[in-house]
């Protein structure tokens, strides 16, 4: 698996800037960014791929569901 | 890659019409995804309410119907009973089910209809502008109770998950929320569970889901969320309230 | 004398404000004055724009589909309300935020920086403001500077106080910059 | 062939429902229609029909608006202070073209008021007694036979304009009894479910199936009105139905509905074998009314003559369609739920 | 002296009904009329009145007919399909004649529709949405000023007659801020109980007060519709209000009324100075609708033209009372929400 | 000779146009009873049904209203809160309160209006002539259950005595009886309870009182009492089911 | 060939079903029929009524307010009805329970001892057939007794087999009735 | 007091002879009685004043409330 695959991809389109994804990421690498979308709004991001442990929580709680995450595999292996 | 999470197909790809971080996006998006794990979207017709999810049929793709202020419950046994191997469920705001709609949620659970019965909790009249909703929770100030809500004058909050579970035709009734990824957890089971008993003719299944209203509260999605998991729950205490089947199947 | 005018741009622009202000301070004047608000069908966000009418007669329609004046804050309020302006009427538009070129030959348009000149009074969510002031130096046959700065604090005064120093700062900006271009 | 019974008419209201395709019975009780639901929660059963006893009018209308939007003849009935409760649900049904089927068993009013047959509720049925620009379709049978005769072509209208259809009877045709015949059975198997009808059926490719009056853009919203407004014009073109018993062009022209037509034939008759110049146009359908048949018998009226058992409603859409000032318009009504007598009618018709 | 305020409409309503001396406000929150519940609220707990949210429509117009009946000035306002929900409550008030303030800020319909100003209740109100023979009276007014000026005035009608009254405004003059001023203040303390209320105050001498819509037997209640008929026949010929602005005998004749007649003024004015001949009639009640005067301004008129915000409703009552097939009537209508522009009412007046 | 009994003063001395037998007159005459015991009825409004009650306006002799079926306590509401010293009752039907108003009649309990409910059960619509009521027992066969009511068709009987008293706004809850002396004493006693419970603003008082439908239930009063008694109670448990002063006044 | 009947008395004495049967033996033999039942103010008890029109034609209005027979079971519906009674036409009256005298002199009587008939018939109840046997030979020329016997069958049967005897008896027993004095 | 003084005292014209009071009487001193009240019903009728407890029961559980009951005052003073 290539070091830069994303873990978390968030449609910047669909993201209203709420917040509630930053906010519950337990790793904290989740953060708004200074980009806007066509809505005026500045979607979230992810700033550190790395230290995400692809937990879907922020997903799970994205009321836009703009995030999706995925999970390294055999990673371990 | 593995994928922990993409969005459900059910769930329509636009913009919904809901103000930043309303949780009434969450709840839509649990519902899409039991509709895709049970594989029943080619079998659902959805009544949406009068209130903010008044635009629901934008958002899942299934069948659906918009229905007269409260009279949700009343549409979908008319739909059940035309089509009874369809999955029919309500999606409504407070003051829809509770309170011009409450004859006909209360008679969805006396009658034990086999529809289910989403109501959202926001404690708010959402779509017009912030007014008192019969769960407004006591001393919250709204539009409609700006001294903020007093027993006295404004009445006490009504307990829609208790009250339905009191009725004898009520299968499943619980109460559970949007706030973290645990209580959304909890109410994706219960979507699962409540859709089950609904295509196995248990009866009425109902969930109150405490959500909230960032934009009516005056408050940041991330107070919002704060509020509805520290204060709302004090007056709406989260969990199963009755389910038929509860043994077998949980 | 009767004066109208349309303000239009986002929900979040202040305009139905702007309008506001403008009856408010007819009224105190003892014209007549109707203030007119329009909301997109979106129930949140979207463009919204009001409709002021001030006459020292009685005020027939508070619709007004021609005005004479226009304040416009944004590119789609500019899609929409440009072209509905009367011959020779006036269109202020909002140039830090508005690319759109303007269409019309047989109107006078006057752009003003306001988010820019919103900033230097202190805030950019005074832009509105500093137009109040722009329409202050247009129609200062009918108001004083001062009659206007005295509705703003009426209107925002009790909610907000801490505005009060910035929105002067942005209506006399505002009013200062017309004086200069026109 | 059909054989002739001896049936009353709440029954044969239920029966002729039966045989036209509905299985789908949503009602509340209410006096004089509740024979009809105590029919139905007898008689669908047996055919494999639904009957609810709903909560209130409120619902039962609803569900009647949930079932039709599933694309299944289904229908209520109830009496006026019940129709009143359903306006809302009617002006849903009628914006968001649905259709379904309504009886509205008139009796006296305003109120409570009382059990007796009655018509004043023609201006509800007739100009919309619920909010907006819309219309129901309305027949007003005059005899138990006649209401047979049209459940089958109400099912059938309120599908094809997708509209809400209302059969007003009273309950002097509810209760009386007569021999009667039905000449049909739909089996509801056969009746083709709708495209347009909710039930997932038709999601396939994408194309979900979604029902509302809710359209928040007004220039929208308008289009849409006109669109419902092209379909009432349609509908007023096509669907009005009468009858008239008279001469050809009649010096004395009665107009008269339901039960109160019923009751003037027995006079009319005398005065025609009498060689009168006078003849009776009975709208069988209240909206679309029969208006440009009226104009045309008036046409050589003198007296145009009205009789409702309301304080004068019809009288209204006579006086509009006819729209001729230079005739004598009598209007003789009795409210609150006395039926005119023959000789009573006799006496009016006589001048 | 009262002073000028710059007022939003809905705030206006809300305010004049305080100064009219309600103190009972029974509301359900339905946009455009929810700021009015809202501004009472607040205001009303300041001078000791009761503001109640109630769980529906249905609740609010029946808590409305209680407090009336008891005796005490109460209201409440609702938009179109709010309003289709009170039409029981509205029939049986008319029937056992108990007053009681309704404000109907009108929407687009039918069914949930927009919320964008309208007409399209006209029917609604005037004919009886409700069952029965009754009718509310309504006033239509066209400025914030006027709703103020009517609010003590709709008041005082319901009690004289006893009779529900409805003040129907709509999303423009609800939402629009103009300066008023608020020429009285009435102090309910000051305003007599009636001798009819429902309180236990008027039993002594066993004469108990009893309000009722029901009457079981039918010639009872053909007699009390007779008498019932006889006050709204009262209400017709005393109670009409309409305002007229134009020459005297025009050659058109517009009508129009409420939001309508206000954006038609700007065009009418401006062909007045031009020396056309024409003029505008205005109901500012629509029940009882002033015929007698229109038919009177319309005598020599060649052009009758009727402007609504609804596919055409009260072109009906225009009609009926000019009655005169050899004028030309025109209709243009807005149904849906949208509004008339100035401009579009001059190109249509210049024909 | 000392009275025993004589006829309540305000029970106005008229043949009422209940059946023969039927419950309806009992408790007419013991809200008559404790009106004259607490001297009020100078300051009572009653507000009567549809239902076999309609007419109840003829019977006693206070102040009435006869509301629209389903909306007596809304107008009860609107009475109480136009004169708030005044008493204000609801006498209503299964039906009127339980079915068609059972959005109202809840409201009562949840807002905690200071009126006084009475709901007769007598299982059944008596003025329509014998329809399903929500409190039609199981099995019972009315003419719109002729099969005898089955909980998969007509869904379950309704307890309203338990379902008001879990709102909040709730001051007294209690379902009685009148087939015997002792189930009539015991309703007069929650009667007078109610009554002083409302006139010190405690909040919404609700008796549902167990009656009789001789009539359509195809009995003679004698049986029906007795079906009353034994069968009745069964789905119906009489008792106080909620007191705000319990222990301080009884 | 039109006959119409109005069957009056008290709710428990069977007017309706007397009518019914009528309407019911008419319907039998082709003829058009109506029955239409009339029920006083009072929801129970109290007075009730029937129309029955009878026809080889279409019929006209069910509702008649000038019968040509009326039947009448006791004393306020004599007060009621008498006086309703075409000129010429025929009133049947139960001499048992009505104590009134006739006022008329433009109409037939007939005084029927319905209750006493019924009683030998077997039961008071059955006064209601007493009567229809009365009609029946009146209408000879319409239905024979069998056919009447037949349609009360019909009604009753099912329901109540054993009234069967007992009503047909007192079919008969008016039937002869009516012959004897007739 | 004297013997006659009746302890139940029925109004006849109020009574539907439901039998209520037949039923419930303890003592079982009251009957239906062949009399008959001009709404067409056998009124109710104490025939053993002797045996009368005066205990209340009939009235009580009368619907049309047409029995009034005494009891004999001091009686055994
Ligand atoms: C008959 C009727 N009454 C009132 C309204 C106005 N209305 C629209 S939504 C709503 C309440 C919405 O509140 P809730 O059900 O809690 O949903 P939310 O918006 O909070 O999600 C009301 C009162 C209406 N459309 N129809
Ligand atoms: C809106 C409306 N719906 C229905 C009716 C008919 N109706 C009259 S009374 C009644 C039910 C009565 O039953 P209940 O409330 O149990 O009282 P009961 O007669 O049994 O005492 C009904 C359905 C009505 N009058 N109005
Ligand atoms: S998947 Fe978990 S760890 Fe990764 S960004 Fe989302 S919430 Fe944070
Ligand atoms: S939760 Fe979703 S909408 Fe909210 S900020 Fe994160 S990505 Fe954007
Ligand atoms: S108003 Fe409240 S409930 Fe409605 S969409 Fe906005 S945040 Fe959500
Ligand atoms: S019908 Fe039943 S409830 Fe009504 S009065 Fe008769 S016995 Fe009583
Ligand atoms: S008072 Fe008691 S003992 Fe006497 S008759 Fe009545 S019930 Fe029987
Ligand atoms: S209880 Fe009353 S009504 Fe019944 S029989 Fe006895 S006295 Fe008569
Ligand atoms: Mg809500
Ligand atoms: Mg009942």
């Amino acid at each position: 698996m290539s070091e830069q695959a994303l873990k978390v991809v968030i449609d910047e389109e669909l993201c209203k800037q709420c917040e509630l994804c930053v906010a519950i990421c337990p790793v904290h690498v989740l953060r708004i960014s200074s980009k806007i979308n066509s809505k005026g709004f500045h979607p979230a991001e992810l700033f550190d791929n790395e230290k995400c442990i692809s937990c879907g929580f922020c997903a799970m709680t994205c009321p836009e569901r703009a995030i999706a995450v995925y999970k390294p595999e055999v990673e371990k292996a | 890659m593995k994928i922990v999470y993409e969005r459900p197909k059910t769930l329509e790809k636009v913009v919904n019409h809901y103000c930043p971080g309303c949780h009434h996006g969450i709840l839509h998006a649990l519902i899409a995804e039991v509709l895709d794990e049970m594989k029943l979207a080619d079998k659902t017709v959805g009544v949406a309410p009068v209130g903010c999810a008044v635009m629901a049929y934008n958002y899942l793709d299934i069948d659906w119907i918009e229905a007269p202020h409260g009279r949700a419950v009343a549409i979908a046994t008319g739909i059940k009973l035309a089509h009874p191997d369809v999955l029919v469920f309500t999606y409504q705001g407070d003051g829809d089910a509770a309170s011009i709609g409450l004859a006909e949620t209360l008679y969805g659970a006396i009658r034990g209809v086999n529809v289910t019965t989403f109501m959202y909790n926001n404690a708010i009249y959402g779509m017009t502008g912030g007014q008192m909703a019969p769960t407004t929770l006591l001393g919250m100030k709204t539009t409609t109770s700006p001294y903020g809500r007093d027993p006295k004058r404004e009445g006490y909050p009504v307990k829609m998950a208790e009250t339905i579970a009191l009725q004898d035709g009520t299968a499943f009734a619980a109460r559970s929320a949007l706030f973290n990824p645990r209580a959304i957890t909890e109410t994706k089971n219960h979507i699962k569970h409540a859709f089950e008993l609904q295509m196995k003719g248990e009866g009425f299944t109902f969930i109150e889901v405490v959500g909230t209203c960032p934009t009516n509260w005056g408050m940041t999605p991330v107070e919002a969320s704060e509020f509805a998991k520290n204060e709302m729950v004090k007056t709406y205490p989260l969990g199963i309230k009755k389910d038929v089947k509860g043994s077998e199947t949980r | 004398m009767t004066r109208n005018l349309v303000v239009a741009g986002f929900g979040g622009q202040g305009v139905m404000l702007l309008g506001q202000i403008l009856a408010l301070a007819a009224t105190e004047k003892q014209l007549n004055a109707t203030w007119l608000p329009s909301y997109g069908p979106e129930q949140r966000g979207g463009t919204a724009n009001c409709t002021v009418v001030i006459s020292d007669e009685e005020i027939g329609s508070p619709v007004v589909d021609k005005p004479m004046y226009t304040i416009i804050m944004n590119n789609p309020s500019m899609e929409k309300f440009e072209k509905m302006v009367e011959p020779n009427g006036t269109v202020i538009l909002n140039s830090t935020l508005i690319t759109m070129e303007p269409k019309r030959t047989d109107v006078n348009y006057l752009k003003v920086p306001a988010n820019e000149l919103a900033e230097q009074a202190g805030s950019q969510r005074s832009a509105n403001m500093v137009m109040l002031g722009v329409i202050g130096w247009l129609w200062k046959d009918i108001f004083t500077l001062e009659e206007l700065e005295q509705a703003m604090v009426e209107k925002v005064g009790d909610k907000r106080p801490q505005l009060v120093e910035t929105n002067k700062k942005a209506i006399e900006l505002g009013y200062e910059f017309a004086k200069n271009i026109i | 062939m059909s054989e002739r019974i001896l049936m009353k008419g709440n029954e044969a209201v239920g029966e002729a429902a039966v045989r036209a395709g509905c299985r789908l019975y949503f009602g509340y009780p209410i006096t004089p229609a509740s024979e009809i639901a105590e029919y139905m929660a007898y008689r669908l059963p047996q055919v494999g029909g639904t009957f609810i006893q709903a909560e209130s009018e409120l619902a039962a209308s609803n569900m009647v608006y949930g079932a039709a939007a599933a694309g299944k003849y289904a229908m209520t009935a109830s009496s006026s202070p019940g129709i009143s409760l359903m306006q809302e649900a009617l002006s849903y049904m009628a914006g968001a073209e649905v259709p379904g089927l309504f009886v509205d068993a008139v009796r006296g009013g305003p109120g409570l008021g009382d059990i007796q047959a009655a018509q004043s509720d023609y201006f509800q049925l007739t100009k919309g007694g619920g909010h907006g620009d819309y219309h129901l379709i309305v027949f007003a049978p005059y005899t138990i036979q006649e209401v047979i005769n049209i459940m089958p072509i109400a099912f059938e209208t309120a599908f094809k304009y997708r509209n809400p259809v209302v059969i007003a009877i009273d309950g002097l045709i509810g209760q009386m009894m007569e021999a009667v015949e039905f000449p049909y059975f739909v089996n509801p198997d056969e009746v083709p479910l709708p495209n347009w009808a909710l039930s997932g059926k038709f999601r396939h490719g994408y194309k979900k199936n979604v029902n509302t009056s809710l359209e928040l853009d007004p220039e929208k919203l308008e289009a849409i009105n006109w669109r419902l407004q092209a379909k009432y014009h349609e509908i007023e073109e096509k669907e009005p139905r009468y009858d008239y018993v008279g001469v050809e062009a009649p010096e004395t022209l009665v107009v008269a509905y339901g039960t109160v037509a019923r009751v003037t034939m027995s006079a009319l008759k005398k005065m025609l074998a009498e060689g009168k110049s006078i003849g009776l146009f009975r709208p069988i359908t209240i909206w679309p009314f029969p208006g440009k048949a009226l104009a045309q018998k008036a046409v050589n009226a003198k007296r145009i003559v009205v009789l409702e058992m309301s304080a004068g409603q019809m009288i209204e859409d006579v006086k509009l369609n006819v729209f001729d000032p230079n005739k004598e318009y009598e209007f003789h009504g009795h409210p609150g739920g006395t039926t005119f007598t023959p000789s009573e009618i006799e006496q009016i018709l006589r001048g």
